[in-house]
């Protein structure tokens, strides 16, 4: 079978062709939208259109059988428009009503989450995990899912003080936006690399490696032909790893997770914020990793019976203080939590005043 | 095919109401032995905690320098269906829009050559492709880019730009997001595709300061939509806010972070010189108020990710600049940016690092902006600072 | 003359011995105070008894004369008990009220100024300058007389939104507290150090010179046996002079002063504050720096004019955002208000929100 | 002797309402050919815009390495008077209280040896005596030793401490700040008068958080005074602020950081459990507010002037600290930190610096603090932490 002719430097084709017609009429003259449900809402052009909009949780990883079921269901209510969302939810777009209900009945019956709309929690961004990336200390679907599982209730039907936004990144590399994210999950190693010196010598350029570490812990080794690492300076970040694959920095055991809270991106009210420390450590316990599951549940629990309406959580730890965040939850103050590397200086407490 | 391997741990994870990514990887097992073979390895990572993949190695289609991963499996002879397992990165069409049709034809495709499974999407953007065989990656081009589908980015190089639904479907777009993503795209596509930068960069837009694609967050070229004349108020509308019970005291004026709202109960009024256009009233009372209507965007420079001396969010470089299509002074100014960093940055460094590292003036000269108070939250500290000749005259 | 016999380590004097009796038998037992006048205030203890201070400004540079002539009037109306400001005003302490008016009408005579307390200024801290200072490069007695004298209202009399703390420093060793002020000078260099390479040779350990470097612009230059200076990466600090004087920084027509705004020390109501840049330079004009004591009005008299009660003048900057600072005051933004230094990533804006 | 010089420069600065310190130099010249010497040079350099002064030699008295700044003119032959030109540092009483008698000795004693000039206070806190010539020092000292007056510090040594008014006279002082300072001084006369650290190391005291010594801003080791307990409200007397026309809604309650007051107009509330005890509404209504009764200090560690790498304002490292003379626990404290500073600092070095360098867990264990939330504004943002054997038990 011969193949079609390739081409190359064409981009993605132009998103004009998959516009629904309402959209391309009323593109850039919408008025307003509303919530309807914790998983439609409507959005009323300036002359009047109507475009609802179903949103579908996912698991991102998608088998092409379940493309095609949706693909089915977007012919079936919304002359086959759809689109994916920003963290990777399924929205039916459709322009007549009257087939909202039965696409949420169909919906239903077919088992998939509907939700993720408005002040409450939507799909966890992530990435890939032991599916697919060597770089990884955790699995970061299935973590998800076991996240998602908890706190579904908040996803299709609970409201809480404002969007709290979900991340997970399976290393430091944090391919998720976990660092300016509400509650975070990253994945992290503690122990030393362990150095295949003979590996080390055949397969890796010895500067590249001795440059690759932020702080400055490896040196080269002409005895050996590789590199040492001073474990008194190694904080652990795999940098070395990703530039020389002999340097193994992973360890089962001691490999697990970090829980960071409190980031944001949009500018609203305040300004974006970083994500930070919460919990330092916990082990990696697949399948269903129960504790790390309960830290989040925990977070999310104190957040809402504390904030006020419209604060984001970081927004609300700040108003009440990190001290406040502490006792609230519980968590364990550790000398993890004090930043010793490039934002030391603002993040020491330099004033006389703060609670108990 | 299928159910080679008894995978106890990952059927935990098909328990709950949460849609299953063990369901659809055994749902894709089915059909192909990389599936079954990649549930297989994932269940073994369950019980040992470690994953077992390989660095990935540099494969590709012929005149591309990305668009996929190289990925082996470190246990070829246990899994021999994932010993290859790359993904391809297919650039998506701005904001995410698909026909049933056009996904249809892409999964008949990657059936044909692939495990059956996606990334809708990856995190960057793209519709991700996960897991084929080298020999599988030439005539799987052939077929997706004949259909008039092409690769996105990856390595050192533009990587595949993103974008919020925009003007599509939200009231709030100051500008056309989706046409922006389109058009630097479409501009970028050499670079894009043949990986010739310092490091990787990245390109993402939002209509408004909701930043619904986290461009502040991480990218290295984030646009934000803004406008620069008054809010708009619909005083009847804020009546009917309140009348439903909306406190607009405690909702709306008190968190208002410039004080800059008062509301007596009857008319609503905004000192629209100490907006700082925040979006949250008018957020929070869509129907009651508008953004003003000159319309245009702010540009923020070198957001990333923590490694290796931690994270970045992108800094304001230029406050306000109109963007029409086709958005030749964005071009210009980006166009700028990147030689800039291409002729001063080491290897693996991004435009933020090397902002930090040289200092914003120099950027600021290359890219032909002055200095403005917008640029920073705040003056800096101490009272060592550069006097460059021009300073003198 | 025989000298009387010396005595080592004993220490200073223990304060009990200079305490006015009313405060020995009140010391702790103070209930609250009020100030009666720019200038006085009573402290009453929790008996009844009552502390009348008298603050009176003072140059700092003192000649035994003028200390012998307070000593004199110490003696006439508080039993000669006396104290000394942390910024440097004498303060005399009344324990009979009568005698308040009597002292208060003598300095007046005396031409005394009379003020600095509660919210107004106070006398400016400051450094050596040219009287003493072989690292000065700007007068520090000189300025200080300058802006008091302009702003000599805002000390015996008017009022402010609170009080405001200037201080002087007449290099960026900041040997005042200009670093933390409402609004203060510091003298700069803007031109790299000549180096005199015979005399370096001669005097400097040049490992100690090129370590003195912050920026790394220093290195050794074997052949000359003394150090070069990489102009592009010399920020004028002057470290390598006070380790080696023969590298000569100043430069008489090019040294100048920066004024530094939006400091504070105390924690009342929000964290104390570093100083930030307002004006990066302006040239000595002795004997009076008028564009100098211009510039501190200047920004005075806006601070004054928009300040809410209570509000330091950094708290008001925050409030109001640096880019209406910048607008009200009329100051130019410059790139040298850009940091470049250590605090680059927590000045920069990383927010779509902001003011025009 | 005086009226060597012509000053027309300097006689500018005798114009105005302010005290001129030309006024002064020019008293003491009509005495000293050294004040006249000064006034002279000082003229210079308002001409030429520069000073004329050497590099310090080391000049001191016998057994002490500090306490004498020395100082010569450049010009030694143009203003032979201030050919030497050195300042001793007389350690001040705590809280800067004195008698005329004492003075006046102090004043006498200089007249003889010095140039009749003197600062009061140096920025430190010691008197500063203002100029003498190397052979002076030696019977200088003796005189005023002799009387109970020791010298200061200067050099890598203990500085002088120093301590704001306090208990003497302010009814907010938490702490005996003047004990506190006069006990640490006499505890530490051998590091103070010696040179034997890697760097200066100051102290001070502040009774409150107003800190009216600048401690958090100046000191090594700053003391703050504060108290643990609830704020102590008399109802009756709030009544009187607002009956004077205090605006209590806008000058209190609005300003108060952590929101925790309230005022219905006839109550003041506070929720003391939110007060984080920054005493503004105590400062502003101190006759109605008073501070709990369980009163101690907060340790704060670090603060420095910019050179090198920018200023730094001290560190929570003990939240609170009950201080009872004479203060063994404090002076313990501080040796622990001296000594950690000590072993492990580079020349020049101050502590704070060797914190940043070193991270703040070794310093922590060095005093044997535990970490505590109070110690942060905020936790690290970055996902790099070490880890000590001792957390794998
Ligand atoms: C569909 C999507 C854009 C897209 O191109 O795909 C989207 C759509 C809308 N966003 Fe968003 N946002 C989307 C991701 C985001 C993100 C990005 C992210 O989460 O990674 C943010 C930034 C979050 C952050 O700050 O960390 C985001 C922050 C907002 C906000 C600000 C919330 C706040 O008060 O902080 C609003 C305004 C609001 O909710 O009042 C908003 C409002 C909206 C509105 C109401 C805009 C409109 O008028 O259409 C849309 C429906 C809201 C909803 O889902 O509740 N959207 N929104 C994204 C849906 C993701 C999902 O599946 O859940
Ligand atoms: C696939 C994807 C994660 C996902 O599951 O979605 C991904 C996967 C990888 N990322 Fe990423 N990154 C992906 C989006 C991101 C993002 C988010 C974004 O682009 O918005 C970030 C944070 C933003 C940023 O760029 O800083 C991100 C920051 C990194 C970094 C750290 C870069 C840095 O400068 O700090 C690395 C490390 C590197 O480049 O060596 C990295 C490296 C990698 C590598 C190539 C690891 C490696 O060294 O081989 C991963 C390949 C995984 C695999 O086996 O397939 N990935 N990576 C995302 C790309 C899909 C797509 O094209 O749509
Ligand atoms: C005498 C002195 C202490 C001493 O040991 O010498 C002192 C004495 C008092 N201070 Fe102070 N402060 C003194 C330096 C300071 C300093 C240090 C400095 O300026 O270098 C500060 C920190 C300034 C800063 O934050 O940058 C200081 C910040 C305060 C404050 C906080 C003001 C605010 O709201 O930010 C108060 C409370 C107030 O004014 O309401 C205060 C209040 C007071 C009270 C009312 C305390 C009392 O009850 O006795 C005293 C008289 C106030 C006045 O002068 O208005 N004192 N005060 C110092 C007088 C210096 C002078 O000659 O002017
Ligand atoms: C006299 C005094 C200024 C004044 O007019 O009051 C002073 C004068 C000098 N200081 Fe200072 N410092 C004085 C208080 C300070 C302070 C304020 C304080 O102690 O509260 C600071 C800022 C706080 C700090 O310690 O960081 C200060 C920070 C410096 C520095 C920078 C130190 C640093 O780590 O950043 C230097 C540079 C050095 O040590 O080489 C310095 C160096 C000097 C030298 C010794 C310059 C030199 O290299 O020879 C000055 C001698 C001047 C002279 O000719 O008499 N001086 N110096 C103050 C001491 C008088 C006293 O004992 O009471
Ligand atoms: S976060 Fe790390 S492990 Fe996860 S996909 Fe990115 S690079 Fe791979
Ligand atoms: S893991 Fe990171 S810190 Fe440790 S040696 Fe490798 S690069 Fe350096
Ligand atoms: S970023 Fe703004 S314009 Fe874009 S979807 Fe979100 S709210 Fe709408
Ligand atoms: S956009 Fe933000 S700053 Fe502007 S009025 Fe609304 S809430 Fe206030
Ligand atoms: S600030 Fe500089 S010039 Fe002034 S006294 Fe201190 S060291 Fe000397
Ligand atoms: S003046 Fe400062 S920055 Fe310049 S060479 Fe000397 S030490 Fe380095
Ligand atoms: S610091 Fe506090 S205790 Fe000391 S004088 Fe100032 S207000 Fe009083
Ligand atoms: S001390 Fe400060 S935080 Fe506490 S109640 Fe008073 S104003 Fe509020």
């Amino acid at each position: 079978m011969s193949l079609p002719e390739r081409q190359t430097d064409i981009g993605p084709p132009h998103y004009e062709k998959f516009l629904p017609p309402i959209v391309k009429k009323n593109y850039g003259k919408w008025a307003y939208h509303e919530v309807l449900t914790p998983g439609t809402m409507v959005h009323v052009a300036e002359g009047g259109d109507k475009l609802y909009t179903v949103r579908v949780g996912s698991p991102r990883i998608l088998s092409t059988d379940t493309i095609r079921e949706i693909c089915d269901l977007a012919e079936k209510y919304c002359d086959g428009y759809l689109r994916f969302t920003t963290r990777n939810n399924v929205e039916f777009l459709l322009s007549d009503q009257k087939k909202v209900d039965p696409l949420l009945a169909e919906l239903k019956a077919k088992k998939y989450s509907v939700g993720g709309i408005g002040p409450r929690i939507s799909n966890i961004v992530h990435t890939q995990g032991w599916v697919h990336c060597h770089s990884a200390c955790t699995d970061a679907s299935g973590l998800v899912k076991a996240i998602m599982d908890e706190l579904h209730d908040y996803f299709t039907t609970k409201a809480l003080p404002n969007k709290v936004r979900l991340a997970v990144a399976c290393c430091v590399n944090m391919c998720g936006a976990v660092h300016c994210s509400d509650i975070a999950v990253v994945a992290i190693h503690r122990k030393v690399p362990v150095i295949d010196d003979v590996n080390v010598g055949k397969m890796c350029e010895i500067p590249t490696t001795v440059a690759s570490c932020p702080t400055s812990a490896i040196r080269p080794n002409p005895k050996t032909k590789s590199i040492t690492i001073n474990e008194e300076k190694c904080m652990y970040c795999g940098n070395c790893f990703t530039v020389c694959p002999p340097i193994e920095i992973h360890n089962p055991e001691q490999d697990g997770v970090a829980i960071v809270v409190g980031g944001k991106v949009g500018s609203l009210r305040t300004n974006p914020k970083f994500s930070k420390l919460a919990i330092p450590y916990i082990p990696n316990e697949p399948p269903r990793w129960p504790s790390t599951v309960a830290a989040i549940k925990n977070i999310l629990d104190v957040y809402a019976a504390n904030a006020k309406k419209h604060e984001r959580v970081g927004e609300w730890i700040e108003r009440v203080g990190w001290e406040d965040f502490f006792k609230l939850t519980g968590i364990p103050f550790t000398f993890q939590h004090i930043d010793d590397f490039t934002f030391m200086r603002d993040t020491m407490r330099n004033s006389a005043a703060f609670k108990y | 095919m299928g159910g080679k391997y008894k995978t106890p741990m990952l059927d935990e994870l098909e328990k709950g109401p949460w849609p299953s990514f063990v369901t659809e990887i055994k749902k894709a097992a089915k059909r192909t032995q990389m599936a079954d073979d990649e549930l297989g390895q994932v269940e073994k990572s369950y019980v040992t905690k470690r994953g077992y993949w390989k660095h990935g190695g540099i494969v590709g289609v012929l005149g591309y320098g990305g668009g996929v991963i190289g990925r082996y499996s470190s246990l070829p002879d246990e899994f021999p269906g994932i010993a290859h397992f790359h993904t391809v990165r297919l650039n998506q069409p701005s904001g995410f829009f698909y026909t049933a049709e056009a996904l249809r034809m892409i999964m008949d495709i990657w059936d044909k050559y692939g495990s059956g499974l996606t990334n809708m999407h990856g995190s960057t953007g793209d519709l991700v492709l996960l897991g084929t065989t080298t020999e599988n990656l030439e005539p799987l081009f052939a077929e997706y880019s004949s259909r008039g589908w092409d690769l996105g980015g990856s390595g050192s190089a533009m990587r595949t730009p993103s974008c919020c639904v925009g003007q599509a479907r939200c009231e709030w777009a100051c500008i056309d997001t989706m046409n922006i993503c389109n058009e630097v795209t479409q501009y970028y596509q050499d670079q894009l595709h043949r990986p010739s930068f310092p490091y990787k960069f990245k390109i993402k837009v939002a209509g408004c300061a909701c930043d619904c694609v986290a461009a502040i967050a991480r990218a290295d070229l984030s646009i934000i939509g803004t406008w620069k004349d008054n809010i708009r108020i619909d005083q009847a509308e804020v009546k009917k806010y309140a009348d439903a019970g909306m406190n607009i005291q405690a909702e709306i004026i008190d968190m208002c972070p410039t004080d800059c709202m008062s509301y007596d109960g009857k008319t609503m009024k905004i000192n629209d010189v100490q907006c700082n256009r925040c979006m949250h009233c008018i957020a929070k009372m869509t129907k009651a108020l508008k953004q003003g209507k000159v319309k245009g965007a702010t540009l923020l420079v070198g957001s990333k990710a923590p490694i290796v001396v931690g994270s970045l969010l992108s800094w304001v470089v230029v406050p306000f600049i109109e963007l029409k299509a086709p958005f030749d002074n964005l071009k210009d100014l980006a166009d700028k940016m990147i030689e800039w960093w291409d002729d001063n940055a080491k290897p693996r460094e991004r435009i933020g690092e090397l902002i930090e590292v040289k200092g914003m003036r120099p950027f600021l000269e290359a890219i032909e902006m002055p200095p403005v108070p917008q640029q920073v939250r705040e003056p800096r500290k101490d009272p060592f600072f550069f006097w460059s000749e021009s300073d003198f005259n």
